[in-house]
């Protein structure tokens, strides 16, 4: 898989994946997604690896958690409606501290929708979408070949954090094929899981760090010996079931501070033109194909116009925001194949800086460059 | 300098795979980038389909295709649904075996029967490698080199001769409409 | 020249997808073609409604031609 | 007789959306003959269906018709009948919308005995989403998703819904739409849950792939590997290697829901024990 | 049910659905929202009602729908882990416009977490859940009689307006037994969701209304002779699948502007010593009640402080905030049983008006007066 | 010869939260000593679970163990299986976890025939969630969701299991300690799917509701209604009216999914067909 | 004024009716404002559990008990683990049939063996009914007549008798350990 | 006086839930008792195990006194 290579978006997610370690894929297939699946069921046996298709996406998202447990880099693909059905298991991933990737291939919904056509309304339900308490890491590319590097960094912050890390696509990414160029293997930094140091019976799988509450306790894999327990209720240090309203309670904050407190590292933006801009375009995902679009086309119109593209999601970016907020910014302008949803804590960082113009569209149609444009010569 | 193909038929013409091939050959031979994209779904299936292509010295960032500057079209319901899409000035690509009427373009207009040359070549299935071939040469969006190349790595084994020679046929053609 | 059949055999021509299946099942050979269905011996029919029945796209029909 | 499209489809929406040669023109075409046959009332029959190819039948069906999500039909179903037991309910779904994601609902209704005719458009292969392996993907044969051949055993539909305890269950194929048309009817006129698994062909996705050309060839296929149930049943286990029996298969009475539910909303309305 | 009685806030639940003509319930046992079915299982058919325990909460919400096609009154309940499984069908009863009411009584999570102890983790969840674009109507009650009334009113609004509302309440409310005074029956408002008036051969179930995009296309039930056609899929005017994106676009916004249009009319609030006040604690559902006995220790301590209890927690109540936001307020406290949610909008709200504290606590405990009264005491 | 509870459980969370008299308890004795007597390494055997009384069992039991959401116990399984074949995995789910919420992953393992042995502690009741009627529930007795008695048919499990395919199916009960211990044995033994309805008591939510005062006048009830599955073969439909039978009631080789895998792994790495 | 009330003891002791009882006497036949709450869950089962009611003239904001005025202990278990709580001051009443060993509170303690007198009525299982009246008696939570009548309002069918003779039995014993 | 059984039984009161399962269980009257069991008549034990195995809690176990 080395040079320049003609690749779709689903493929370079399969392709990144494996070279970042992915070994058990269980899913269920829906479009536009369903070329992730396709393709690891051919790909993983050459690697040794496994895919299974499940019954359900609920099914799916349960098996990858057990693989993971046994020790595997696991993934699932889906898209909205599968989406929605993962929730529940996606909450005992988070619960629990199992590493894990799950992709979102995001097509028109709500409900069934419009299976082929692209959309980002699933922002918010990434972060949202399981009850309880729950921060969450989502990543979103806006080319092939980021999906690529994305599925890697994807599975490197899944096993650092024992987290389930979103892959949040969209279809224009997951069905675009592009050319890719795609970093030799011995290139690529690829981290695994920490396993304990300790001996099975000092380990505690839900250890709190005295010294650094935001420590991610390292996991056993089932079948070496550990013994331990694994539940989607409320534990303690080790694992077992607790009522104390304190135990349980740091433990959620605990988990929730593995994500908060590495806000600053997950962040990943791209950044264009933003020396001396005044309006700023804030896009993400395949949208944010036509921002650059625009926002080069703003400049060559001498209008000082800046992308930031974002493509950690969740947690949410709110520095680059605060940076902007104190150069007296004209504008932001949020473009988003949906009603207006990441625009929310855009608002809520910007506060009363400036105006925050949120660029919808609904119904599986493209945001043009030319819109965008529109809306920078507008806000000047 | 970005510019957009668009190759329209019915499905199981294979217009897809021939978009696929001459966006790899652009990527993996030639130092343009290349984004190819096509219609899915209910809309793709039975009735009119569409595979684009853009290639560019550039980035490309904007992944449509809107106005292609050159338009293949390989059946009727294709031609009448897309050929208003042709940019003014582009190109129209007209397999003759399918396409009776032409849209009122501002266009050059290229006409071959490439299914009939297909079918004479041996299988009808090859009319996308022919078209491919046509293509090519009328508008040299990439070296032939690189899309023969292409072409071998990306069909079934054991049908690299007929579709060596379809695409030869294909670039023969675009000598003699021109 | 063979009598007239009492069925009437009507292809819907916007609804036939060309499958020939109506053609596969015909057990008097009434149908013929590879490509669109043609009623080629028509007096032949019994009304069995086997292509009727067997077309997937509601495309033939067979009717007693005194029906109303 | 011909049947009258127009009265039970919409025929302002055809064409359909399904390839040339697929079964589902034949099944959908075998129901309608089948409520024709019958004389349902097409003001008091409601067709629900999952989310598949087959699915999209109700889209097409001149009826109250429901297109819910993807395995889900069922429950909708039940909550149909459970609202108005006056209403005929039929459901329709995929191999994959019915037997995979949707396998728990239709083993429940089974056991409830919740007057449903469920028929089951099982092209083993799941079409929407071009060809993946479904649970019904017999052992050896390929798929998108199984490349390398399918490597899961599949179910018999029909000793499922037996297994669950369902009360009706039936079997036919595109080949014998006539014979299909027949057991619909009989599932029809049951009182209780009924089960249809309706052989298709998709040859688009499954036949291709797995060496059968044409629409036809599958059809073929059908033919040779179906025995009616009365000479399956005489027939020993080696004869029955690689064939599978057609017809009704289990037919048995049984409490239906609705109405011991209506019996205990009299007992509650009485005061009965609670 | 008449005179002053001591009843559960799940008992309160099924008398005020039961009023307001709940007639059809499906669900599957889960804690703390048990008693709700317990309850329908017993009280539906004494009045021809009827009750339905199905295999899971995925085929609950199905259920519901189909039989609110049908032409009743339908609910469902559950907590956590049952709410994040109805998602996908809540999200269909949102495309396709079906009236019905989900009770959701929170508890500890994320995933199985603490199933008898309160917390409001699903705030957000209720909001986002479900995948694509969307609106949702949520009530929050924090005392049993509000239960018993908002239970009535979430079937109005339901009916009203073609959509699922979510009952959102808490362990705390919903295992609550207090002293309530049931209104008379005359006296209740019951709204019933508009039929057609058009004849079967023009009815659209979807239709747009050129002189009101936001009005609610009337609901045939099922049976009756309309013979239409109801899809999860974009759908046009007359309910069949449509591939344009100015149709499906259409139908999106007008789902959505059916509630964020009435916005200010679904807004309740309950406002508490706002005349002068320069501290405003916005607080909700079972906290509320502990806010309100701070709020009011402050008073008598002599702080300005204001209490603003939202029980129409979505839409989200913008106005009640922009109203207090010209009145320089020092501080907005929002104490919540979770890490941190509906503080969001308020602060998105807020602006740079003034600091936005949250207050939180995990893990099951509930947060006291004085908790809050510190927070006010500090805000000072 | 007493079980070694130190080995097998973690006795430091002793004493359980089973209701006195549950059969729970019964079972997972049952359980930890099949494993003794077949000899498991305690080290490569993993317990996953789902949610319910019966579902708390793996907290209790020295192993790696894994106790899952609702219903979703199976998945999670075969994940493990899929990802690790050398593990031994057994699974414990109660009749709402397994066969509710659960039943899709139950007749899909079955289809698949993956190599784990599935123990159903089967009381017929939801306990944990306090006595709300199960799909095991028979027809007309009492439980908080059915205060007029219930009206649902109940599934019979081995059928169901049967009905999918599973190449295992046995029957015991708490009555039947020993017989159940042996019982299991056969299933850990087996290679492929095995399943077990281990039938027991929930005296706190079904026995009081249904006027069986104590545990044993429950397990009273297991005794009288159960036979020897020799017996019942011989046995009249009539005969067989109330009973139901015990023993192996099923067992038959089929390929298992996780060695056929292992053998797709060695085709696509020498480049077999795809 | 607000008053807590906690019932604490074992499960199966009927406490949670005996509290859900003295709420519903206050809230049904009184003008008083009433709550009730107990533990639910794991923390119920087994072990020490405990209800609790809070009855009010004014508005119950804050809807825990933290410290009761008033604590009935009819376990050992519950006694340790509940004792602490009761409030300086407060009403410590006393199962002697169960509880052995009292904590060290500052409180009114009234001593009475409940279950015994319970037994002696016949079934221990009135002891709920029998604390009951017993702690109206003593505390004058709720008039006796309204808590009478919430008694035979809540308890099953063909009971009411020996539930009549339990409560006036806790009545009597008020007086005699005043 | 009998004699002394090869069998040890043991209970463990931190474990017994009093269900007295074993009690109904034991074929030769070795236990007794209402509340928690009583061993009353050691040396009766056959070692059958049928206490052990019927006992929710795992609170009895019975163990040959000469093994180790
Ligand atoms: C929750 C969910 N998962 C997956 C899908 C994607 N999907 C649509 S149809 C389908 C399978 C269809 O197969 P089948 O039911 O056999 O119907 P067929 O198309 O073969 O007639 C799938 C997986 C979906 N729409 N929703
Ligand atoms: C998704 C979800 N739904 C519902 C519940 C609530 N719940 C917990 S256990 C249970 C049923 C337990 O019954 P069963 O599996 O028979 O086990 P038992 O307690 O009888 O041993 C239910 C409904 C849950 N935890 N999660
Ligand atoms: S079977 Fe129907 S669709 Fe096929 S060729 Fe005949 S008429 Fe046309
Ligand atoms: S009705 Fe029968 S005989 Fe007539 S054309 Fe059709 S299939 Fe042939
Ligand atoms: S893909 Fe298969 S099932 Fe779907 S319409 Fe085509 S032939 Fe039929
Ligand atoms: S409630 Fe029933 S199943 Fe649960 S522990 Fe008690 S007796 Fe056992
Ligand atoms: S081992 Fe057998 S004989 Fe001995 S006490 Fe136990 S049950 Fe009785
Ligand atoms: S069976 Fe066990 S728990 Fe029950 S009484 Fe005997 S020793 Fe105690
Ligand atoms: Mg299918
Ligand atoms: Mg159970």
């Amino acid at each position: 898989m080395r040079g320049a290579k003609l690749l779709q978006g689903n493929e370079a997610c399969v392709e990144g994946a494996i070279a970042a370690g992915l070994r058990f894929f269980a899913g269920y297939p829906i479009t536009p997604s369903t070329e992730i699946a396709e393709l690891c069921s051919l790909r993983l046996p050459q690697v040794g690896g496994k895919f299974i298709q499940m019954e359900d996406e609920i099914a799916s998202m349960g098996a990858i958690c057990g693989a993971s447990l046994a020790g595997l880099k696991s993934m699932t693909a889906t898209s909205g409606p599968g989406f929605s059905l993962k929730q529940e298991n996606i909450g005992f991933a988070i619960a629990t501290e199992i590493p894990c990737v799950v992709v979102n291939v995001q097509r028109v919904g709500p409900s069934t929708g419009m299976p082929t056509s692209p959309a980002q309304g699933d922002v918010m339900q990434v972060r949202w979408g399981t009850h309880g308490d729950h921060e969450m890491v989502a990543l979103c590319p806006s080319s092939v070949s980021e999906v690529y590097t994305l599925a890697i960094e994807a599975f490197n912050i899944a096993e650092q954090l024992r987290i389930p890390v979103v892959l949040l696509m969209d279809e224009i990414v997951g069905h675009l094929r592009e050319k890719v160029d795609l970093p030799e293997p011995s290139s690529l930094v690829v981290r695994d899981r920490a396993k304990p140091a300790k001996a099975p019976g000092q380990y505690k799988p839900y250890e709190v760090d005295k010294d650094d509450p935001a420590a991610v306790p390292p996991l056993a894999p089932f079948g070496e010996g550990y013994r331990f327990h694994v539940t989607g209720l409320s534990h303690a240090e080790d694992g077992f079931p607790t009522n104390s309203v304190e135990v349980a309670g740091r433990q959620i904050e605990r988990i929730n501070l593995k994500v908060t407190s590495r806000a600053k590292e997950l962040a990943k933006v791209e950044e264009l033109y933003m020396d001396d801009a005044e309006i700023y375009v804030f896009a993400y995902g395949g949208t944010a194909r036509s921002a650059k679009k625009a926002v080069k086309e703003a400049r060559a119109q001498g209008i000082r116009a800046a992308l930031i593209r974002d493509i950690t999601i969740w947690p949410f970016n709110e520095d680059i925001l605060l940076r902007i907020k104190g150069r007296s910014p004209k504008a932001v302008i949020v473009p988003e194949m949906n009603m207006g949803q990441l625009v929310l804590p855009v608002k809520r960082v910007m506060g009363d800086a400036c105006p925050v113009i949120p660029l919808n569209r609904v119904g599986g149609g493209f945001i043009e460059p030319d819109d965008i444009l529109d809306a920078i010569r507008e806000a000047k | 300098m970005r510019k957009e193909y668009r190759l329209a038929g019915e499905g199981g013409q294979g217009l897809i795979t021939a978009a696929i091939i001459l966006a790899a050959a652009a990527a993996e031979h030639t130092d343009l980038n290349a984004i190819q994209t096509q219609s899915y779904g209910p809309e793709s299936r039975g009735g009119a389909s569409r595979a684009d292509v853009i290639l560019s010295d550039e980035d490309i960032d904007y992944p449509e295709v809107k106005t292609p500057d050159v338009l293949l079209v390989m059946a009727q319901e294709a031609c009448d649904k897309y050929g208003p899409s042709l940019a003014a000035g582009g190109t129209l690509i007209v397999d003759t075996t399918y396409v009776e009427t032409l849209p009122a373009v501002e266009a050059t207009v290229v006409k071959y029967p490439v299914s009939q040359r297909a079918k004479e070549l041996g299988r009808e299935i090859v009319a996308n490698i022919v078209a491919l071939g046509l293509l090519v040469g009328v508008t040299g969006a990439v070296p032939p080199e690189a899309a023969l190349a292409a072409v071998l790595a990306r069909v079934p084994k054991g049908t690299e001769e007929l579709n060596k020679k379809a695409f030869q046929a294909g670039l023969d053609a675009a000598k003699e409409v021109a | 020249m063979a009598q007239e059949s009492p069925w009437e055999i009507t292809l819907n021509s916007k609804l036939c997808k060309k499958c020939n299946l109506c053609v596969a099942f015909c057990p008097r050979k009434v149908l013929e073609g590879a490509g669109s269905p043609i009623i080629k011996d028509p007096a032949n029919c019994t009304g069995c409604l086997m292509c009727e029945m067997h077309c997937p796209d509601f495309a033939i029909t067979v009717r007693r031609r005194d029906a109303k | 007789m011909a049947l009258d499209y127009e009265k039970y489809l919409r025929v302002g929406k055809l064409p359909h959306i399904w390839c040339p040669g697929c079964g589902h023109g034949i099944v959908t075409q075998a129901i309608i003959r089948a409520i024709d046959e019958v004389g349902l009332d097409t003001e008091k029959t409601v067709i629900v269906s999952g989310i598949g190819c087959s699915s999209r039948a109700s889209g097409y069906m001149n009826f109250d018709t429901l297109h819910t999500t993807h395995g889900r039909a069922i429950p909708f179903a039940t909550g149909i009948k459970m609202a108005n037991p006056d209403l005929k309910v039929i459901l329709i779904s995929g191999d994959g919308d019915a037997a995979a994601i949707g396998g728990n609902h239709l083993i429940h209704a089974a056991r409830r005995n919740v007057d449903i005719t469920a028929i089951c458009f099982n092209n083993n292969i799941y079409g929407m989403t071009s060809g993946q392996y479904s649970p019904l993907t017999p052992m050896g044969s390929y798929a998108s998703t199984a490349p390398y051949g399918m490597v899961e055993r599949s179910f018999d539909l029909c000793d499922l819904v037996s297994g669950a305890g369902g009360t009706f269950v039936g079997r036919s194929t595109t080949y014998h739409a006539r014979h299909l048309t027949n057991v619909i009817k009989e599932a029809l006129t049951h009182k209780g849950f009924s089960f249809v698994d309706a052989l298709s062909q998709c040859p688009t996705y499954y036949g291709r792939r797995n060496k059968m050309r044409t629409a036809l060839d599958m059809m073929n296929w059908f033919k040779d590997r179906s025995v009616p149930v009365s000479s399956w049943d005489k027939m020993s286990a080696e004869e029955r290697a690689d064939k599978f029996p057609i017809g009704v298969l289990r037919k048995l009475e049984a409490p239906e829901l609705t109405e011991v539910y209506a019996k205990l909303i009299e007992r509650a309305r009485e005061g009965g024990r609670a």
